[in-house]
């Protein structure tokens, strides 16, 4: 089949299945949505299989299939073509987001049959598999930032999916409107690119680089590149505006898994992944994403450690994790950097499904502290839950493993890395391995403090499914992406599959003197990290169930500050929101009501008053009349006869 | 010489007299009066302008029906004499009687400024004390002035209709009609 | 004897002079009196004034249209008179009299 | 006035004389309306003092002049003074400008011939021409018209000032009668004016004093035996005329304004002694101008032709009689003075006459007749006088 | 005659309408207007999209002595203008069926009489003529606001009245000022015709104000700039927003805004061309403090309808941004964005209306929860929404873009400010959406939920061509670009020496014309 029609499919199956849901939005047969849904997501994943197979069986080097279906818009020079690029960085993109996304569809269908309308979740969830699709797809800057807000407009749409609920439904406006900001940022950095390379292709811009590099000051680049940063710390929760994602956790569960965890939020790694040619011509932007990434993953971290509801501390988890995706970019790790997003997908897809299942298990309940030994009642959850746990905490030699300390060691060796960064990344991962194994404590291990009325009980089989598939992919996704020094020691050899896939596409900053027993070192410390504090918390929460609150009295108010997530919301919310809403208000009262109206009244008043002094000469007195026209004559005649 | 001016130093003096008590007698219909008087007494020096007719017409219409008219008006009205004959106001009192003065002072400085730019003899020539006057002066107003004419006899008769149903108002003698 | 000359040859001048006197004390009686029909009569007045200059004018240069103007004139003035005074009526039947000031009234 | 002290002093008796002439006629006419109406109501009339009762008139003269003065207590004094004296204006005025006879042409003398003696005055006068009237005026009728409308102020003033609420209603009565009867009498009088082409009293009387003579289409008539009366011409115009005379003179039927059954005795309620004869004085005197009116405008003035013209009259003095030089003026203009005496007593009979044998209007029935019966007819006849006129003068021309 | 027909043949209707009983004036000035949309798809067809120069041009006499002429003519800059106007007329009057039930026949000839005036300033060439028009359009509007308007309607109607009428006032100043100019220049005969305007050339000192091409600019650039409105003279728009009746907010908001800022490309740029240049900034600033300034106030605005209203006062901010940074970008982006304008803030005022005439309140506190009674009209609102937030996909995209982008080229600061709106943009409507329609059941929802608040048929027939339109302009842009670039790259070309020549596209190859085939397929 022609790759015009396919990658044109690519969009238009989940287009259809949008419109056959979005249709009969009020239809409660969940069935049929969920397996037309799942069909159209399943359908992407073989086109997406017979895509990548075509990649493959092209030459290294050429791997690129484009595909131009019309113009979409010219102004002046100014002209983009809606043209989808298939190549080996968004072959694998693909891959996940058909294949965990047809996964979740299919957990959906379990996990939303009691919802009021099944029909519209699908409908949603099949938009955005087409929006992500036209985002990774995307062979312009445009065309990416359509789906790049089509994905914000569909988290929006799913998180306020029970919009019944107030707080859900600001939890969407919120992810909206902080998305909105990274967006806007997005927006600024196409102009820049724009007026410096006259053109939003990819490939345009790559091939007019090197001369566009070597004649101009960098600052526009450096400064486009701040700007497509900026959206993508919208996208992809970064500090300072990752808070959406915590509180978009009040949509579906499936959805977090997808959107949230596996798809959308690694949506700025992609981009900048994409942009890596010209992100390397801006050090000092690299330096700020690593910095954020590394202060992100750390900080996400920490909250992590302290939260209760289950769906939080795994969102905290994935603002970590994209924060370890950062961290890579911004050290020029950027083939890490995809593998960890790959990998991540795997394994948090794994654990927010697996969370769903806990939760739909549950009765919708959410807090840790209500659950425990839930092994015994759901085996099958907790056993996949126990793959995403070792995979996450990067035990080898599950798929985190392997994309972790490859990120650890290009922060710490890439010739744009530091040691502090690397010190960063461990001890993110330290806590990452805590809130991992405490949340594991509490929900599935030691004794249950389910609530009576609560009957847990393993999810049906078609949520199962996901959770093994996922489990598998977690335990093998990361034997892709062997690194070099393991892979020399470890039996047979097993290349580097996705480098070698990607580095004809992907220019990565290598660490200049890399040596193996370093690298060697480096990794023991960070798995011996990890591997202490899961012992912590395995201690904390189930042999010594008194240290948590010792230890939280010792630290007393860091560990407020920390639970009650560092304040940063209520700080945006009382030092920009408020006061701008204040401002607003102010603005209306006193610039439209009290000022403009005021100056129109003003004027009117002043025609109003000069007509009241004329009125007054003309207030019906007609020998005052007669007074004026009798001085008028005289005036007149004298000013004659002065005359002549 | 003598012969024309005696008549018309007596003439301008009631003329002027009565104009005098025209505007300051307290009593309208006095005022009324002394106007007629003062008309009467301008009819006759139109007389002596040798413009006879017009002196008629003169007495006529202005002694003979408009100031009767006033007088009627006046006595229906019955009016006592008026407290306050003027209108209040300090200021704008005088300003109106200062514009009037100086009015007055300009007009004859004026006149008397004037003398040698009129193109006139400085006798009366007279126009005619004969009755051809008459019909000189119908022939320029049917002839010359005919639209004028016309025109004026419609104001007359909108005047007419006007003037009743002006007074015609709500509760007027005309109102059960 | 210029000064007695002047006085007793009675020519134009010493008739526009009484126009321009009696004009101004028509206008004198126009602007201070209250009572509408004195005010009436102070235009009257006014009126006449300009009528003798008019007749002056026509008779000392031989020319009749100032006769025809003053023809015009009383015309109108008693046109005048005569909403004039209905006016007066009317206000009168309302206010018991007719002070000029009652004239505010009217405006709309 | 005059050129000289003879013209002025004759000028000036000859307006005293006829202000005099017209105050003394009121008793006269008095005697003979209150013999007449007797007459008519079958009654005797004045008949103690003096022969006929003529010289009743005296006694009620000195009754009047002897009568307490008397003036309403809230009266405006000064008013209700004038407004007698005011009365008497109109008609001395306007009967001093109706030509009474033709002039006198009076030659240069140095003498008068007093029949038995001759005054000789020393110097010699001459020549004179002396207006059988108070004054003349040329364009008589206007002056007539604008003197007649003054009348109003006396009633009004009379009405007024004697504070009394039958008088006002009288005197308004009287003013709205003559304003509005005004109208029709000017009105009729324009058909006149057409026909004669002419302001003045003495050439209206002058072509009245030929024969009946008219063009039509273009051809001259003329009827030897009939004069060029007015009348001949103008027959509505003169009934309008004539009516709104009465009007004018507040008479019956006219008499609204005194309608004693209704307002006492209107404007006169409050009057009586002299002020109340002076305006019978002024009465009279308005009747006097209405018949002298009529006499001029359509009944040929102190002409009377065939017989008594200017031409006849000149004629019978000089020639029958053989009289030369200023006596046949003088005595051809006192002869023509007695044709319109005769002519002026007829009218007044009729004035008298009507009094006593027409009864009065209502007072709507009045205003209807003088605005919509009237007034009408007197704008037809002036339209139709005028079209006619153009006609026949269009021919000519 | 194609254009005079579409000019005056909204008056016949009007007069139709008013000879017939009122209660057939629903239906057939529906049909009629109708009938005018397809007639004005006819000249859509026959447009010759290769040329800047004016088209189907007229022109006759009307006061020869100071050269005022009756001559319309069209071009790429007005061509959607007019589309846009016939195709929202029919929606108004088939959105207004129940809404209006009051002199229901002088609405809609009050209507058709808006149709033709507005349709009238897009096509006039002639400066009086198109004076008159501008003029005439507030007439029917004025009736509008004022007879079937809401409670505090005279205010408003008198405030939007005597507001624009003030503007315009110095635009008939500045144009008898170009008149005598043109006498001037043609050597004794005056004339009004804009393309004799732009021959003018007007002496302009840099850094001065009183200068005479500074003047003229400004006086028309006020009368512009109230009606558009721009920042400190838009109080009006809330007012008479919130007073209107549906269609008559429809229409103000929809076409009569556009006015001011068809003026500025018409008359404003290409005749003071300097002046722009030197003056742009101001513009501009006014512009992006218009658009943040609308976008704030907008977010505590308690009545949706005032709340759409001063986000009609940001979104004119784009567009007179756009026009200023006079690029090709910002031009097309200006031109795009009053089409988009027209039909988001258009379907947003109709939506709002909808809802009210069901429950009578327009309080955003009185709602919420509303997606559960209405869900079909909760989608389409949001559509709305999306487009009038300018999501990719939908129309207000390419516009905005298209603006930022050349307002960023023009000035990377006003540019960025700008940028800002669209962040608050989406605040302050997406917060709207979301106290009206999710969360719990508003007082008023549950009061109306039982008499169902959702839409009817005509309501969805209303509404579908606009979502139609929304997502056609955003996925495929170019079939309305392409037909006024031609003309916009003429205006960007050749500001300083901006002529217009004439030609009549009858004499031309038929396949060089908009033709419908092209339009659907391409």
């Amino acid at each position: 089949m022609n790759e015009q029609l396919l990658l044109g499919l690519l969009v238009v199956l989940p287009f259809l299945g949008f419109l056959f849901n979005g249709i009969r939005f009020t239809s409660k047969n969940y069935k049929l949505a969920g397996t037309v849904a799942s069909t159209a997501s399943g359908l992407c994943f073989l086109i997406s299989l017979t895509l990548v197979a075509k990649l493959i069986g092209m030459p290294e080097g050429e791997r690129v299939i484009t595909s131009h279906f019309f113009d979409w818009f010219l102004a002046g020079d100014f002209s983009v073509s809606a043209s989808f690029l298939l190549d080996p960085i968004n072959a694998v993109m693909i891959l996940v987001i058909t294949g965990v996304g047809t996964l979740i569809h299919i957990f959906s269908i379990g996990y939303i049959s009691h919802d009021e309308r099944p029909s519209k979740y699908f409908a949603y969830l099949n938009l955005f598999l087409m929006n992500m699709l036209i985002l990774v797809l995307g062979d312009n800057l445009l065309v990416m930032f359509v789906g790049w807000e089509g994905v914000g407009l569909c988290s929006y749409l799913l998180i306020g999916f029970w919009f019944s609920d107030p707080e859900k439904a600001a939890a969407g406006m919120k992810a909206f409107i902080t998305n909105r900001i990274g967006d806007a940022g997005f927006l600024l950095g196409i102009f820049m690119l724009f007026l410096s390379f006259g053109t939003v292709t990819f490939s345009e811009i790559a091939t007019r680089l090197p001369e566009t590099a070597e004649m101009m000051w960098t600052g526009p680049i450096t400064l486009a590149c701040l700007f497509l940063f900026i959206g993508a710390t919208g996208k992809s929760a970064q500090i300072p505006l990752y808070v959406w994602l915590p509180d978009a956790m009040a949509g579906p569960t499936p959805v977090s898994a997808l959107i949230h965890a596996a798809t959308m939020v690694t949506a700025g790694v992609y981009m900048i992944v994409r942009m890596s040619d010209v992100f390397v011509l801006a050090p000092l932007v690299m330096n700020v994403i690593a910095i954020i990434g590394a202060l992100t993953a750390l900080g996400a971290a920490t909250i992590g450690m302290t939260q209760w509801d289950i769906k939080k501390i795994l969102a905290y988890s994935t603002v970590s994790q994209l924060g370890y995706m950062f961290l890579a970019v911004g050290v020029g790790a950027f083939i890490p950097a995809m593998f960890h997003l790959m990998t991540h997908a795997f394994f948090k897809a794994l654990m927010f499904l697996g969370s769903g299942s806990v939760i739909h298990a549950m009765a919708d309940e959410q807090d840790v502290r209500k659950m425990g030994g839930l092994k015994k009642y759901m085996p099958i959850t907790h056993f996949t839950f126990l793959l995403g746990w070792l995979a996450i905490i990067g035990a080898p030699p599950l798929a985190g493993f392997f994309s972790k300390d490859e990120i650890l060691w290009y922060s710490f060796a890439s010739p744009a890395g530091h040691w502090s960064l690397w010190v960063a990344g461990v001890i993110a991962a330290g806590c990452t391995a805590f809130y991992m194994t405490r949340l594991m404590c509490l929900t599935f291990w030691g004794e249950s403090r389910v609530p009576k009325e609560v009957h847990p009980h393993e999810s049906p089989v078609s949520m199962t499914f996901p959770l093994i598939v996922l489990g598998v992919l977690s335990v093998v996704g990361g034997w892709i992406g062997i690194p070099h020094v393991l892979g020399a020691i470890i039996p047979g050899h097993p290349p580097n599959v996705l480098e070698h896939w990607l580095e004809p596409v992907v220019r990565m900053l290598k660490p200049e003197h890399a040596s193996a027993a370093v690298e060697f070192a480096l990794m023991g410390i960070s798995l011996s990290v990890a591997g202490i504090s899961a012992y912590f918390a395995y201690d904390f929460y189930l042999v010594h169930k008194d240290r948590p609150t010792m230890v939280t009295k010792k630290l007393g108010g860091l560990y407020s500050l920390v639970s009650d997530k560092y304040r940063i919301d209520e700080f945006y919310f009382g030092r920009i929101i408020n006061p701008l809403i204040d401002l607003s208000k102010g603005l209306w009262l006193y610039i439209d009501i009290n000022f403009i109206d005021k100056m129109t009244y003003l004027a009117s008043d002043m025609v109003k008053g000069s007509g009241q002094f004329l009125r007054s000469l003309q207030n019906g007195n007609l020998q005052q009349y007669a007074l004026y026209i009798s001085l008028g004559v005289v005036v007149t005649i004298t000013y004659i006869l002065m005359g002549s | 010489m003598l012969g024309a001016a005696i008549p018309f130093y007596i003439l301008s003096f009631l003329v002027l007299f009565f104009a005098y008590k025209t505007i300051t007698s307290p009593n309208p219909i006095h005022c009324a009066l002394h106007l007629a008087i003062t008309m009467i007494n301008l009819a006759f020096i139109f007389f002596g302008l040798n413009s006879p007719f017009i002196g008629g017409v003169q007495l006529v219409v202005y002694a003979g029906a408009v100031m009767v008219l006033f007088v009627m008006v006046l006595m229906l009205f019955d009016l006592k004499t008026e407290v306050r004959a003027f209108s209040r106001g300090l200021f704008s009192s005088f300003l109106k009687v200062a514009s009037s003065g100086f009015l007055a002072g300009i007009l004859i400085v004026g006149v008397l400024m004037s003398t040698d730019m009129l193109d006139v003899t400085s006798d009366s020539v007279g126009v005619g004390v004969k009755a051809t006057s008459s019909t000189d002066i119908a022939l320029l107003l049917f002839n010359q002035y005919v639209f004028a004419f016309e025109v004026l006899g419609l104001l007359l008769l909108l005047v007419a209709v006007g003037a009743v149903a002006v007074s015609r108002i709500p509760g007027g003698t005309h109102a059960n009609d | 004897m210029p000064m007695t000359e002047a006085f007793l040859n009675v020519g134009l001048n010493h008739y526009l002079i009484l126009s321009a006197l009696l004009f101004t004390m028509g206008m004198i009686g126009v602007l201070m009196r209250k009572n509408v029909i004195v005010i009436l009569m102070g235009i009257e007045l006014m009126l006449n004034a300009v009528n003798l200059s008019f007749i002056s004018f026509s008779s000392y240069s031989g020319n009749l249209n100032g006769q025809i103007m003053v023809f015009f004139v009383m015309t109108i003035a008693a046109a005048e008179a005569a909403v004039g005074l209905a006016l007066a009526v009317a206000i009168y039947k309302r206010y018991k009299e007719i002070n000029i000031r009652f004239f505010e009234q009217l405006r709309g | 006035m005059g050129v000289d002290l003879f013209e002025i002093t004759v000028n000036l008796v000859k307006m005293i004389f006829i202000f005099v002439m017209m105050v003394n006629a009121v008793p006269l006419l008095v005697w003979v309306e209150r013999r007449g109406s007797a007459f008519i109501q079958n009654r005797y009339g004045p008949n103690r003092v003096g022969p006929l009762g003529l010289v009743q008139l005296l006694a009620d003269a000195v009754k009047f002049i002897f009568k307490e003065e008397f003036v309403p207590g809230k009266g405006h004094r000064l008013v209700f003074y004038l407004a007698p004296v005011v009365a008497l204006i109109p008609g001395a005025l306007a009967f001093a400008a109706i030509p009474l006879s033709m002039p006198i042409e009076l030659g240069e003398f140095s003498q008068i011939p007093l029949g038995l003696f001759t005054i000789d005055l020393g110097e010699t006068y001459g020549p004179y021409r002396f207006a059988f009237q108070g004054y003349e005026i040329g364009i008589g009728i206007v002056f007539v018209l604008g003197v007649s409308s003054l009348a109003a102020y006396a009633l009004l003033m009379a009405g007024w000032g004697s504070a009394n609420k039958y008088s006002l209603y009288g005197a308004l009565r009287a003013s709205a009668q003559t304003i509005s009867y005004e109208l029709a009498l000017g009105l009729s009088l324009v058909g006149i004016l057409l026909l004669f082409n002419t302001f003045n009293f003495k050439e209206i009387v002058e072509i009245q004093s030929q024969a009946l003579t008219f063009s039509f289409l273009g051809s001259q008539m003329t009827v030897p035996y009939l004069p060029n009366w007015g009348i001949i011409y103008q027959p509505v115009g003169a009934i309008i005329f004539f009516a709104a005379m009465f009007a004018e003179t507040n008479r019956l039927p006219f008499d609204l304004p005194e309608a004693e059954a209704e307002l006492v005795a209107g404007y006169h309620t409050e009057y009586g002694g002299i002020k109340m004869n002076m305006f019978y004085i002024g009465e009279y005197g308005h009747m006097l101008v209405a018949s002298a009116l009529m006499v001029t405008f359509y009944f040929g003035g102190y002409t009377l032709y065939p017989f008594f013209t200017p031409e006849t009259v000149n004629q019978f003095w000089s020639e029958t009689m053989g009289l030369t030089g200023n006596p046949v003026a003088l005595l051809s203009s006192l002869s023509l003075h007695l044709v319109f005496m005769v002519k002026l007593v007829i009218f007044l009979w009729v004035f008298i006459h009507v009094r006593w044998t027409l009864p009065r209007f209502r007072y709507d029935q009045l205003m209807d007749l003088g605005w919509k019966t009237m007034l009408p007819w007197a704008l037809a006849n002036t339209i139709l006088t005028a079209v006619v006129i153009l006609i026949m003068r269009a021919a000519w021309s | 005659m194609l254009l005079s027909l579409l000019i005056f043949l909204p008056l016949v209707y009007a007069l139709i309408v008013m000879a017939l009983p009122a209660r057939f004036s629903r239906p057939v000035s529906l049909a009629l207007s109708g009938l005018h949309f397809v007639f004005s798809l006819v000249l859509l067809a026959r447009f010759d999209v290769t040329t800047a120069d004016l088209q189907f041009v007229e022109q006759m006499d009307w006061v020869k002595s100071f050269g005022i002429s009756y001559f319309v003519g069209i071009d790429g800059i007005s061509l959607w203008l007019v589309m846009l106007t016939t195709f929202l007329t029919p929606l108004t009057i088939l959105g207004s069926w129940t809404a209006i039930t009051d002199k229901v026949k002088g609405f809609h000839v009050a209507m058709l009489a808006l149709e033709a005036t507005m349709i009238g300033t897009f096509l006039a060439m002639d400066a009086v003529l198109f004076y008159v028009f501008f003029e005439a359009s507030l007439i029917p509007m004025y009736f509008m606001i004022g007879i079937w308007g809401g409670a505090r309607r005279i205010y408003a109607t008198v405030k939007f009245f005597i507001y624009t009428m003030f503007g315009s006032l110095f635009m008939l100043v500045a144009l008898i000022a170009l008149m005598f100019m043109t006498q001037e220049m043609l050597g004794g005969q005056m004339s009004a015709s804009i393309l004799d305007f732009y021959k003018l050339e007007i002496p302009f000192v840099a850094g001065q104000f009183l200068n005479s091409q500074t003047l003229l600019f400004f006086a028309f650039a006020l009368a512009f700039a109230i009606k558009v409105p721009m920042f400190p003279f838009h109080t009006w728009l809330p007012d008479a927003h919130v007073e209107a009746p549906t269609p008559g907010s429809v229409i103000l908001a929809g076409v009569m805004l556009k006015m001011g800022t068809y003026g500025f490309m018409r008359l404003g740029l290409p005749l003071f061309p300097e002046a722009v240049e030197y003056w742009s900034w101001l513009f501009m600033l006014l512009a992006v403090v218009g658009i943040i300034y609308g976008a704030l106030v907008a977010m505590v605005q308690p009545d949706i309808k005032k709340l759409v209203a001063y986000s009609s006062v940001s979104h004119m901010g784009y567009v007179v941004l756009g026009l200023f940074a006079f690029n090709a970008y910002g031009l097309t982006g200006g031109l795009y964005q009053m089409l988009n304008h027209g039909i988001s803030t258009g379907a947003l005022f109709l939506m709002v209306g909808m809802i009210y005439e069901r429950t009578h309140s327009r309080e955003i506190s009185q709602y919420g929860g509303l997606a559960k009674a209405a869900p079909w009209y909760t989608i389409l609102f949001v559509i709305v929404t999306m487009s009038s937030i300018a999501v990719p996909m939908t129309n207000g995209f390419i516009g905005e873009f298209l603006i930022l982008l050349g307002g960023f080229e023009a000035n990377p600061i006003f540019g960025a400010m700008a940028v800002l709106g669209v962040v608050l943009g989406a605040s302050y409507m997406l917060w709207m959406v979301k106290r009206v329609f999710f969360g719990g059941e508003g007082e008023i929802v549950t009061k109306y939920k039982s008499a169902g608040l959702d839409l009817n048929i005509r309501e969805a027939v209303v509404m579908a061509p606009l979502i139609v339109l929304i997502f056609w302009m955003g996925i495929f842009p170019n079939h309305f670009l392409r037909g006024s670039k031609a003309s916009l790259e003429h205006l960007e070309k050749n500001m300083r020496t901006y002529e217009l020549g004439i030609h009549n596209p009858s004499q031309k190859d038929q396949s060089e014309k908009y033709s419908m085939a092209e339009e659907r397929g391409e």
